[in-house]
């Protein structure tokens, strides 16, 4: 077996430099790296690219890299429900390049898994599809669109184990398991760092090879960003 | 009487058919699932990774881990599984969703659908509705005929950005169903006690209009 | 909760056509559809091409088809181990396509994703890339590949549940999952089918919404091709 | 003297690095996982959808639903996982494998190789071989240096159909250790007691040969 655990929050990010291309796992305020995030947001590090759906909101998630305004490039999908990241858009301060969300997921997915290219129909005769070669298959048009090369993946997952190994649980998967492995460095935190063999190898949905360090995060607050009850 | 929202989201709940895989969008389309016809087998789907969503949780039940495309939290039915979005949106992409429900600011009559930018305002992004449009087997617009100054949201070409072309089928209105034909715009049904005049001076598009324009039945 | 579920193997094949292109799930004799190969070898039926990563053995799993003279075009990418398949493949009965397993595997997972094509640098270089487009990306060149089009994927899953949700077994899960909604029609056996909500839906491999029908297999012989054991 | 198959297997063993998720080819390659050196964190992949492969089961423990792409009964180790083919390829795609061995039936100074095909007899398919060989950061090939005829299996230039080109860096041989380089094969090793011309006879292709060659060490 091949371990991938470091120890803290600190080593799991050794190496990052301002100016990388970061993929950041979550939607909205689900699924994401809080530690990573908030280590990052406290570091001297800046002007980074960053691939994520959403933008968090103010005080949290993607959001406080906003706020520490650590970000130069936002390449994401929806990128509402946060004033400050609108504030810096607006003011030209960052460049944002908007991209269908199943495009978005596909470019991660396809630097995963090597391929550098594909063809969809999303965003065809939009101008999304501005630049981009368009082909037929079948009678329908799609255009091409390219793999993300990213430095630094940044990953929350639910459960690890010392090889990498993730478990997700609920909708928090999203994006997290398919950016591991798309980036040079993948870097997970987990709510619970198991021994191996805890894990059952059927039940993995992201094998540890897509990993390269992983470690037990700490403090999670898992905010919910739109509390929606059923009307009794 | 033209339909207000939950009208329009009970006209919308009669496509609904057996055996339907149902992804709806924020607004409107997100009241379809209160108003699903008895006896149906429908899963809804939601593109941030889940099928099979039930109702909202009741208060104390609520899981940061557990959202909706719209952020909200909500609950699984039996037989609901969970996926990334690399599926999610494959799903989408490969025909697997049979009805998408969508908010739009314009349809022309050509089929576009314009639903995510205005040019000189604030841009929020197209999210999934870019997937959603070129991908799913039936789309329908949910949305009002008129925006607020009072002009048509049924264009003879749309002006703002596009989300999609060629894509929808259907709108449903406040005060009409429309078809999308290789004509232009049908009109197939008006909203209780509207009259077609209204109808055609609310569509900018070419309306094709047939001598008998049933009343939308929405009970 | 949309039923999946159909009665037996004859109801779950229904609609089913000489000439048709079938989907196969399996690697050797691993994971094999054995109720639905053996009802289509014992029906009329024939004239298939069958897309599969192997072609079995003689006398079990794909191998039966063959046996019984149901191929006329053979799309795979091992197809050893069988001497009537070979005795076919040399006297020029069947047509036999051969495609790297990587790229069987993408263009089946591109059928089920809604991707028309992609790029690959598997064959690139080789006869496989006869007549296929050549592109760089970053350098490396890569061939582009289409998604396959099929009429019936017949699969084999461990656990399934009555909303069509899968579990697979250890190194059975191999093409089954990908396989799933890659064909107009998915059918499923399983070892054990259960009432929704007996699988925890974290845990399923292949969600519903990629299958049309679903019954529980009988008699599984399940045969182990190569027995090889440790020597103590 | 010249290797044995185990001889060959001991050598390239020597290759593993720590943390190297490798792949190995039926036949010669598969021996390699005998000589694993201690202390190396390593896993052993194989393409039909495991990692973390252990030893073969004993007696009574075999599993029709846990077996390598040989078709071979398997075991797991802590610490495994088992996926569908098209991660597993995706894996070999990505560059996450760091060492694939395969098997040949020739090599040549460009790189290419060719191990799936000799026209006009029984073809057996690629399997994934073409994508191990276009994919992986390293490839080692594992083969005698000559065929059954006495002809070499270095080649100026492939003669069989090609599994891949540019791919090969390293060939391990029952005679030498050869690097493939710009220049050409560079012989890096000899076997035990083998002789540099002895190499040299049995090699088509250009042959870059230093002043000093060592022998390899295989303990």
């Amino acid at each position: 077996m091949i371990t991938k655990t470091v120890p803290n929050v600190s080593s799991a990010l050794e190496g990052i430099q301002s100016g990388m291309t970061l993929m950041l796992g979550g939607f909205g305020l689900c699924g994401i790296p809080e530690n990573l995030i908030k280590t990052i947001a406290k570091s001297p590090l800046k002007d980074f690219t960053c691939i994520s759906a959403n933008v968090g909101v103010d005080d949290f998630g993607l959001g406080l890299l906003f706020q520490h305004k650590k970000i130069k490039t936002m390449i994401g999908s929806y990128v509402g429900e946060n004033a400050e990241f609108e504030r810096q858009m607006l003011s030209n301060e960052i460049e944002v390049v908007l991209t269908p969300m199943g495009t978005l997921a596909e470019k991660c997915r396809a630097a995963q898994m090597g391929i550098p290219a594909f063809y969809t129909p999303a965003g065809y005769g939009t101008e999304v599809a501005e630049g981009k070669e368009v082909r037929s298959f079948h009678s329908k048009k799609y255009i091409l669109e390219e793999a993300y090369q990213a430095d630094f993946a940044l990953i929350k997952a639910w459960k690890g184990d010392h090889a990498g190994n993730l478990i997700f649980r609920g909708t928090a998967k999203n994006f997290n398991s398919v950016m591991c492995g798309a980036a040079k460095n993948t870097v997970v935190e987990v709510e619970e760092l198991l021994p191996p063999g805890e894990l059952d190898p059927n039940q993995i949905h992201t094998p540890g090879i897509f990993v390269d360090r992983i470690f037990e995060g700490t403090s999670y607050e898992k905010r919910i960003e739109n509390l929606t009850l059923k009307t009794l | 009487m033209a339909l207000d929202k939950e009208g329009i989201a009970k006209r919308i709940a009669k496509e609904l058919k057996n055996g339907y895989y149902v992804n709806l969008g924020i607004g409107i389309p997100t009241l379809v699932a209160n108003y699903v016809p008895e006896g149906l087998q429908l899963e809804f789907q939601s593109e941030n990774g889940v099928l099979g969503m039930g109702p909202f949780p009741i208060a104390g039940q609520e899981d940061a881990d557990l959202i909706n495309a719209g952020k909200q939290t909500i609950t699984t039915l039996a037989g609901a599984s969970f996926f990334d979005s690399s599926t999610s949106f494959g799903m989408i992409r490969g025909r697997h969703i049979d009805l998408s429900v969508l908010g739009a600011m314009q349809v022309d009559q050509s089929g576009a659908i314009a639903n995510w930018k205005i040019p000189g305002k604030l841009v929020k992004g197209m999210g999934g509705a870019m997937d959603l449009v070129a991908s799913a087997e039936n789309i329908i617009v949910a949305m009002m005929h008129t925006d607020r100054k009072g002009n048509s949201k049924l264009k003879s070409k749309c002006s703002l950005p596009l989300t999609g072309v060629a894509c929808v089928k259907r709108v449903v209105t406040n005060l009409a169903v429309i078809d999308i034909t290789y004509e232009g715009f049908y009109l197939k049904e008006r909203a209780p006690q509207v009259e077609v005049e209204e109808i055609i001076q609310a569509t900018e598009g070419l309306l094709i209009v047939p001598n008998q324009v049933p009343e939308m039945i929405l009970d």
